[in-house]
């Protein structure tokens, strides 16, 4: 008993969860600490949660190059997982330096909010490190049931309630789902590590034909596709996208997007290689459909907060081609476009914040006539941002879409990419939209209420090198993804 | 030797820049401006008139001078080169000396416009294109000037710029003229392609072309083609059927330009052209064939219209289209030397009937004018006896008269003679042809009588309060006139035939460069005919018969019984009707080709640019933008809608997992 | 015999009438409670399961299931309150504000 | 110094821009100056290479640069590959040259947001060179994309009336051409990865060109590139774009989409489309000569009926580039040096054409014909500037289209596209017209319109502006050479290359349609 006890602890390795560690104790650290901060003031929160982050870094960055296994295997702490918790780290460190001002604009000075955040964050990148089900599933139920609640966060907004009951109400419905997923596979193979799964799988093909092993790696794909925004499981996202409060938006559109991204990724090629060649057809239909469906509904929107949540459908499309692709650059290129699209999708948010007025009812096509002159650097800054949605050169967008293009050009997916571009082509259309807006029409609005407060800035700033960095000389970055991957 | 032959053209560019750069702002007098032009035409005719008299006693007779390269792609090798041979040599005397004299003319005739400096400076343009096309030494050099005075023509066509009807003519006069500038290339692109595919001389070069040319084989079908294509260009440049039609309203022009451009030089271009590359064309009898009868039938066809015009510069237009049609004739029935010799008497007298016109306009303009009239200025009913006002001008044009219609002893005679004779005799002539051309002599004396008779002689019709303000001309203009007068007296005089006992100086000094294509393509008078003198006088006398009868005509009609032309028009209206309408050529014209132009073009933009290939990009943003609305509403904001949608996902998924 | 493929069986119509009750009621916490009733057929899948190849993992994972199902009723229910607070009603058709 | 020439070149005015950016928005004449003087220091840089003697004998590239730029293992290797050959020299030095010209003309036409419209010409300025420059095709790409966001910017910002339509549709039809274009690229790399080309070559076009691609996949190939590019140049039927974005466009932008980045389509098919894909370039040709043939008498008849003069100027465009595309394709040294001959002839004058409209539209702020007419008494030297600018455009000899327009009809009719070249023969004719009748109504006649009584002929700045164009139009005019015995070797070294390919490839057919013979017969 005591050995057995030796050798629980001897795999336990706690480095490899050694950033989610850090990043809950802080986070619970922060929830005492709000306890004993006068109301409103949400400032130290902040800061404390910035310091967080900052210390969390440390720890991913010392797993590069040196990956870390613990649990029995059931968390890999390797450079998989390090490249996607850096994508969470720059996606909540954004989120939270455009939230403090936003939050007091929209008079919820609440200092939970950011303990919130390092939790989804703790949770996302225990999906990304996930090597187990159940370690999986823990922390996607831990991120999700964190968002619902900052989706739901300003309480006395009734859009900011209904984007948090949609949610929840479709994220538990789509829990279901991958559970019973998961149980069918483990009913089949004995085993939730996926490592093992795989083997199993491989090693006895008759399974591979069982409609137990089938319906249940489709069920499992659906928990994520859900989180992913794939259509048919995308419709909550414009919902609740546009009702979360926008940095909440935005996060959710980075972060949590790329950690369902990673954990699935994981699951289909650890478990799964063998049907490669099925799930990779039923994924080529689906990002189609995603593709198609973000891009065409985004034309006629004119919310722009709402353009850009179909537009991270959209954008979810592209980077399933990455999947489809299911070779080393497609799968390199996800980790990639999902770091470039955190950049280019915070940044154009983070204005989004700085413009939305009180009440955010300065959204629409309309209320942005004539920002890019009374406000020229926002408006050069947004630009920038949409460029790179776009997938114009020299941006990240477009280093991004290249490297999953190429995926799936390598993999003969010529078609796809024909399809990925021409979508691109759609899209091209309603980002134009927005500077036509912004450009060529002249606005009554003026502006003159508009506070740009320095964290916003930094935000915005760090979204614009991320773009250049990683638009013209992505060298590095595309490195470490492609060292990233299995 | 002819080591400044790069001047003769260059100097009138000279002028022409220093006039069109200087002149409005810094020159401002008028007679500097008409001296620098008129010099600069006149120092290009005693360079000229150097090198004729030094060619005359050089045993070599074609000389090349290369300036530079201009064109050097592969095998297409193009020089900045000229060519001083007979031919160009006597080209180039016509252009200069008659070019110079109208200049002269000019500097009274134009005194007061506010476009003086830009008029000379035009003119001298001209002259420095026209010289380019006559001594360019390859075909690409000759069609900078083809085509540069074809842009002369139309900056001093459309001199007068408020004139709509003027700028009217200048772009059609450019356009035609581009009409045949496509014949033209197409004939560059033709010999050059098949002379350097087939037989591997890549030339343009006249002296290679002469040279090489036999290698395209007689009667072949690519030269024929190429001198077809060439004579279309040529159709155009010389107002031949059927791009004849920019010429009688080319008279929108000055009245000096009607007689440099429109009579002596540019619309003989095509004729020198033909007879510079007379080696090709005698090579296809086709193409000389197609040239005969397309002369032939010119000739008759405009002298026709000209029976009934009024404005006597548009007689003397048509009078100059008919006379080029003689020119064609010649260069068809292979006289090619007649040719150039009635290109050279033409210039005299009708630059002589022009300038004479252009005379009796200004002081008819100047009359009205002071008299505060609308009357037409040009209208021949409004003049009449006119002899006794302007003398000089009434016996230069009957001069010239005489001449065209064909009087022996003057210059007309002895050239038109000469194509009559070829066109009856040569071995590429027919009799056809001969009949037509002496029908037209007819003609053309009848109408240039009518003409005469209608300006200088009977009542004089001009309104009372203008006459008497009609004075002739000052000398400025009157010299030229003189000289042309003279020139148009004696001209013929280099060209006796040998039945006449001349010695048909212009034919031995012409031998060296149409008598090798003569001799190699046997073109000349017929064996048979070689010595039957008899039919030869006959003949002339039968030329010479009915241009009388068309003097007499002319005279019965216009001088005895004025009334007359009166009755024949009311006795047949409609043939009238469609004689003084031009037998409604233009109108044809507009019909079947400037009208169907214009709405395929309004089609093509209205109907296919904006209705098809915009419609399709538009219509496709539109549908996306419709599937867009559509699409939009599956998103009711509904849980259930969104819950079914899942939940049929996971059905479509699993299914097609499952039982694939 | 109760054989493993009863179990499964029944854990399957549990499944689909939790989906269905997902599907038809109006009632938010109808349709939790039926989200729940999903929850509970995966657990009762998971331990037939583990009984059935005689391995523990099904079983802790059945435990981690209801201690997150837990906490979403927890967050689940927070959510229908403040969305009560706001438009007096939990009824599913009335969370329509955001659409299109 | 030399060395780094081409990147000192291209990077410069991205420099001006940086430096235009923190100047003072207010101090308009400071911005513009500053602006003109970068952009005439970026002439100054690139002239060394017009006067070097090395184009007239080597076809290879010079001023090469090469630098590894993202090298993801085995993945891709994208390199900053640049170098200049006789093909892009002349467009390069078109580019620099025509950008002062189009700076200055903006003195008193851009009275608004003049800051950002400097910027973004500078930045125009770099994504142009750096095209023409790129070795690499994925550079290129990056190149060819970020020209368009400045031109998207000066349409529409600085456009007329209907402006947002115009950049909407220029920036979406160019968009998409190039989006298809992005594919095949990627795909001829793993192509050529495939074939053993080591991967480190990159994007490298020179390598892509020694591949011996099947003819099927050629031919889609071939189409994504050609595709794209035809947009860009543009020909018939994809050529509506140009005329909205033209009319719209301010002077500048017209003046800079005309002269350079039309060439970008005809410069691509040169540089990318045939060499690397010859088989089926040889395939297309009788499809792309009527195009071309079609773009010539449609884009002439087109222009024949415009009521903007503006919009004639751009329908003028699309018959000329037709020429340009037709020598193109004619692929013998006449029609190709004809071809780019011209490029850089329509360059000059419709760029001085657009200019002419531009002075006039600044005077009057209309560009209807009918608006005008007789203006020629009240603007002297700027009518003879018009003349001149007009005749160079109807190809009239002395000028410089003249000995292009006449190059490349002869090189197609050299080719096996004579009759194209019979048809296309007629688009001289159809210049003469439209161009002439325009001017005819815009120019002479009597003056009616009493608004035009008050014009005031061309300043000095505008004289100026006009005069180096007037320079080069005589220039290529009477010595062309100067600038074809610098493309031509190159050229020649392009030709039989091109020509070698679809040899090679005609014999492998006709030796397997004979032994499908032998095997029919046996």
């Amino acid at each position: 008993m005591e050995n057995l006890v030796q050798i629980a602890l001897e795999n336990v390795n706690m480095w490899a969860i050694m950033p989610s560690i850090i990043l809950v104790c802080f986070g619970m650290g922060l929830l005492l600490i709000n306890a004993f901060l006068p109301r409103g003031a949400t400032r130290p929160a902040m800061w404390i949660s910035l310091i967080g982050l900052a210390a969390t870094a440390f720890a991913v960055f010392s797993a590069w190059g040196n990956p870390q296994y613990g649990f029995s295997d059931a968390v890999a702490l390797d450079n998989f997982a390090t490249f996607f918790n850096v994508t969470f780290l720059i996606a909540a460190a954004m989120t939270i330096l455009m939230s403090d001002d936003y939050l007091r604009r929209e008079g919820y000075p609440i200092g939970e909010y950011y303990p919130l955040i390092l939790f989804t964050t703790a949770g996302a990148m225990w999906m990304a490190s996930g090597t187990d089900m159940m370690t999986i599933f823990l922390g996607l139920e831990v991120m999700s049931i964190c968002l619902y609640v900052l989706a739901g966060f300003f309480r006395g907004q009734v859009r900011s309630n209904e984007a948090g009951l949609k949610y929840f109400l479709l994220g538990a419905f789509s829990t279901g789902f991958l559970l019973y997923g998961m149980a069918l596979i483990y009913g089949v193979t004995g085993s939730t590590r996926l490592s093992e799964i795989g083997v199993y799988l491989n090693a006895h093909s008759s399974l591979l034909n069982n409609p137990m092993t089938l319906a249940g790696i489709m069920l499992l794909s659906i928990g994520f596709l859900f989180k992913i925004g794939a259509a048919p499981f995308h419709m909550w996202t414009p919902d609740v996208y546009e009702g979360a409060p926008t940095p909440i938006t935005a996060f959710m559109s980075a972060g949590p997007k790329a950690a369902a991204f990673a954990a699935f990724l994981r699951i289909m090629e650890y478990c799964f290689f063998s049907l490669k060649p099925e799930w990779t057809a039923v994924l080529w239909g689906l990002a189609v459909l995603t593709m198609v469906i973000g891009n065409v509904i985004a034309i006629s929107q004119t919310n722009i907060k709402r353009m850009l949540a179909y537009s991270s459908i959209a954008h979810a499309g592209y980077a399933l081609v990455g999947m489809v692709a299911a070779n080393e650059i497609g799968y390199s290129g996800v980790l990639f476009y999902m770091l470039a699209y955190t950049f280019m999708n915070i940044g154009a948010f983070a204005i989004l914040v700085l413009a939305g007025k009180k009440g955010e009812d300065n959204l629409t096509l309309e209320g942005f006539a004539g920002f890019g002159y009374k406000r020229p650097l926002l408006g050069v800054a947004f630009t920038i941002c949409l460029f790179s949605l776009m997938g114009i050169p020299p941006t990240a967008g477009f280093a991004g879409k290249f490297y999953i293009f190429a995926g799936a050009v390598k993999a003969g997916y010529i078609w796809l990419a024909i399809i990925g571009v021409l979508n691109s082509a759609v899209s091209l259309y309603y980002y134009l939209r927005i500077m036509v807006y912004m450009y060529f029409r002249d606005g009554e609005e003026d502006y003159a209420w508009m506070k740009v407060s320095a964290s916003v800035v930094v935000s915005i700033v760090v979204a614009l090198i991320g773009i250049f960095y990683l638009g013209i000389v992505p060298g590095a970055v595309m490195d470490m993804a492609r060292l990233a991957i299995f | 030797m002819y080591d400044y032959l790069w001047l003769i053209p260059i100097m009138p560019l000279i002028g022409c820049i220093i006039n069109g750069l200087l002149g409005k702002k810094f020159i401002k007098n008028e007679k500097v401006i008409g001296v620098i032009a008129t010099g600069a035409v006149f120092m290009s005719f005693l360079l000229s008139v150097k090198y004729f008299f030094q060619l005359l006693g050089d045993p070599v007779k074609t000389h090349e001078q290369v300036v530079m390269s201009w064109i050097s792609v592969g095998n297409l090798q193009i020089d900045w080169g000229f060519l001083f041979d007979p031919l160009s040599a006597l080209m180039l005397l016509v252009v200069t000396g008659v070019g110079s004299l109208i200049h002269l003319y000019s500097i009274g005739y134009m005194h007061g416009d506010p476009g003086y400096y830009r008029f000379f400076s035009y003119m001298n343009l001209f002259v420095f294109a026209m010289l380019m096309l006559v001594t360019g030494n390859n075909a690409l050099v000759m069609f900078i000037g083809w085509e540069g005075v074809g842009l002369c023509s139309y900056l001093l066509i459309g001199f007068y710029i408020d004139k709509k009807s003027a700028g009217d003519a200048a772009k059609k006069a450019f356009v035609v003229n581009r009409i045949g500038d496509f014949g033209f290339l197409l004939g560059l692109f033709l010999v050059f392609w098949t002379l350097g595919s087939e037989h591997g001389v890549w030339t343009l070069n006249f002296v290679e072309l002469a040279e090489h040319g036999h290698l395209l084989g007689f009667g072949g079908t690519a030269v024929t083609i190429a001198t077809l294509c060439f004579f279309l260009g040529a159709t155009g440049k010389s107002a031949q059927i059927p791009l004849y039609t920019w010429l009688p309203d080319a008279m929108e022009g000055p009245t000096p330009v009607s007689a440099l451009i429109h009579a002596a030089t540019m619309v003989t271009a095509g004729v020198y052209m033909i007879g510079r590359m007379n080696v090709l064309f005698a090579m296809s009898p086709t193409t000389m064939m197609t040239v005969a009868i397309i002369g032939a039938l010119t000739a008759i066809f405009a002298a026709s219209i000209g029976f009934a015009q009024n404005d006597i510069k548009r007689v003397l237009a048509y009078s100059t289209v008919s006379q080029l049609g003689y020119m064609f004739i010649a260069m068809g029935v292979g006289a090619f030397t007649a040719g150039i010799f009635h290109l050279m008497t033409h210039a005299f007298f009708k630059a002589c009937l022009f300038l004479c016109s252009g005379s009796v306009i200004h002081a008819m303009h100047h009359a009205l004018h002071h008299a505060h009239l609308d009357d037409d200025a040009q209208d021949m009913r409004n003049m009449g006896g006119l002899r006794k006002k302007m003398p000089i001008t009434f016996i230069t044009f009957a001069i010239s008269c005489v001449a065209i219609a064909g009087v022996p002893g003057l210059s007309a005679f002895f050239s038109k003679d000469e194509i009559l004779w070829w066109a009856f005799g040569s071995t590429r002539g027919s009799w056809y042809v001969w009949a037509i051309g002496a029908i037209a002599a007819g003609m053309t004396a009848f109408y240039m009588f009518r003409c005469l008779y209608m300006t200088f002689f009977g009542k004089q019709k001009t309104n009372a309060k203008a006459k008497d303000h009609i004075h002739e001309s000052p000398l400025s203009m009157t010299i030229p006139l003189m000289v042309l007068g003279f020139l148009a007296l004696v001209g013929g005089y280099i060209g006796i035939p040998a039945v006449l006992g001349g010695a048909n100086h212009i034919h031995h000094f012409l031998e060296p460069v149409f008598g090798h294509a003569q001799e190699a393509y046997h073109i000349g008078i017929k064996e048979t005919l070689h010595h039957s003198h008899a039919l030869e006088y006959g003949l002339m006398a039968v030329s010479i018969g009915v241009g009388f009868f068309g003097i007499l005509v002319a005279t019965f009609m216009y001088m005895m019984n004025p009334d007359l032309p009166g009755k024949f028009t009311k006795a047949f209206p409609k043939f009238h009707r469609a004689v003084f309408n031009k037998w409604y050529v233009d109108e044809i014209y507009d019909a079947l080709v400037v009208n169907p132009t214009k709405s395929f073009g309004t089609f093509c933009w209205k109907g296919f640019d904006v209705k098809v290939i915009d419609g399709i990009v538009n219509g496709l943003a539109k549908l996306i933008g419709l599937i867009s609305a559509g699409l939009r509403h599956t998103q009711t904001g509904l849980f259930h809608n969104y819950a079914l949608a899942m939940v049929f996902g996971m059905v479509v998924m699993v299914a097609i997992f499952v039982l694939r | 015999m109760i054989s493993v493929y009863h179990y499964m069986t029944v854990a399957a119509i549990l499944f689909t009438i939790g989906t269905y009750g997902v599907l038809t009621r109006r009632n938010a916490i109808v349709i939790f409670m039926s989200i729940e009733l999903m929850l509970n057929s995966v657990n009762l899948t998971f331990i037939a399961m583990s009984r059935h190849l005689n391995n523990m993992d099904g079983q802790i994972f059945v435990f981690f299931v209801m201690t997150v199902a837990a906490a979403e009723a927890a967050v689940g229910l927070g959510l229908m309150i403040a969305f009560y607070r706001n438009r007096e009603s939990i009824d599913v058709e009335d969370i329509n504000l955001l659409k299109w | 110094m030399s060395n780094n020439l081409l990147s000192l070149m291209t990077f410069f005015p991205l420099v001006g821009m940086l430096v235009v950016l923190f100047l003072p928005r207010e101090s308009d004449r400071l911005i513009k100056s500053v602006t003109l003087v970068v952009t005439i220091i970026t002439f100054f840089i690139s002239l060394p290479l017009a006067f070097d003697d090395v184009f007239r004998t080597s076809a290879a590239m010079q001023y090469t640069e090469f630098a590894s730029w993202i090298s993801i293992g085995e993945y891709f290797q994208m390199n900053y590959n640049v170098g200049v050959d006789g093909i892009s020299l002349w467009l390069v030095l078109l580019t620099t040259f025509i950008m002062p010209i189009a700076i200055l003309s903006t003195w008193n036409a851009i009275d608004k947001h003049s800051k950002a419209f400097m910027a973004l010409a500078l930045l125009l300025e770099t994504g142009m060179l750096g095209a023409f420059i790129s070795l690499d095709l994925f550079l290129f790409y990056i190149f060819w994309e970020l020209m368009l966001i400045p031109m998207y910017f000066m349409i529409g910002i600085w456009g007329g009336k209907n402006r947002i339509y115009a950049s909407v549709k220029f920036f979406l039809f160019t968009a998409l051409g190039s989006l298809l274009m992005l594919v095949a690229i990627i795909y001829v790399y793993y192509y050529s990865v495939q074939a053993g080309v080591p991967f480190e070559n990159g994007f490298s076009i020179a390598h892509f060109a020694s591949l011996d691609i099947p003819a099927n996949l050629q031919t889609w190939l071939f189409l994504a590139f050609a595709l794209s590019f035809a947009i860009k140049v543009p020909m018939f039927p994809v050529h509506t774009w140009l005329p909205d974005a033209h009319t719209e466009a301010p002077t500048a932008g017209s003046v800079i989409l005309a002269a350079i980045l039309l060439k970008m389509g005809t410069y691509g098919y040169v540089r990318f489309a045939i060499p690397l894909f010859p088989e089926a370039a040889h395939t297309f040709t009788p499809f792309i000569a009527t195009l071309c043939v079609i773009g010539i008498i449609y884009g002439a008849v087109v222009a024949m009926m415009q009521d903007d003069v503006k919009r004639l100027v751009a329908y003028s465009s699309v018959s000329h580039l037709g020429f340009v595309m037709l020598g193109v394709f004619a692929m013998n040294l006449q029609g190709l040096s004809g071809g780019m001959l011209q490029m850089i002839n329509h360059g000059i004058s419709t760029g001085a054409l657009f200019l002419i409209v531009g002075f006039l539209y600044e005077r009057r702020h209309t560009r209807l014909i009918a608006e005008f007419g007789g203006i020629a008494k009240k603007m002297p030297v700027f009518a003879t500037i018009f003349l001149i600018m007009t005749l160079s455009s109807v190809g009239l000899p002395g000028t410089n289209g003249f000995v292009g327009e006449f190059l490349i009809l002869l090189g197609a009719f050299e080719s096996e596209l004579r009759w194209y070249a019979v048809f296309a023969t007629t688009g001289v004719i159809l210049a003469a017209v439209y161009m002439l009748w325009m001017f005819q109504r815009v120019m002479v006649g009597k003056l009616k319109n009493p608004a035009n009584e008050n014009l005031k002929d061309l300043s000095a700045r505008e004289v100026v502006v006009m005069l180096p164009l007037i320079l080069f139009v005589f220039w290529i005019g009477i010595y062309p050479n100067t600038f074809l015995e610098k493309m031509n070797p190159s050229l020649e070294n392009l030709i039989d290359q091109v020509k070698s390919k679809q040899q090679v490839a005609m014999m492998i057919e006709d030796v397997e349609q004979s032994a499908v013979k032998v095997a029919v017969i046996e």
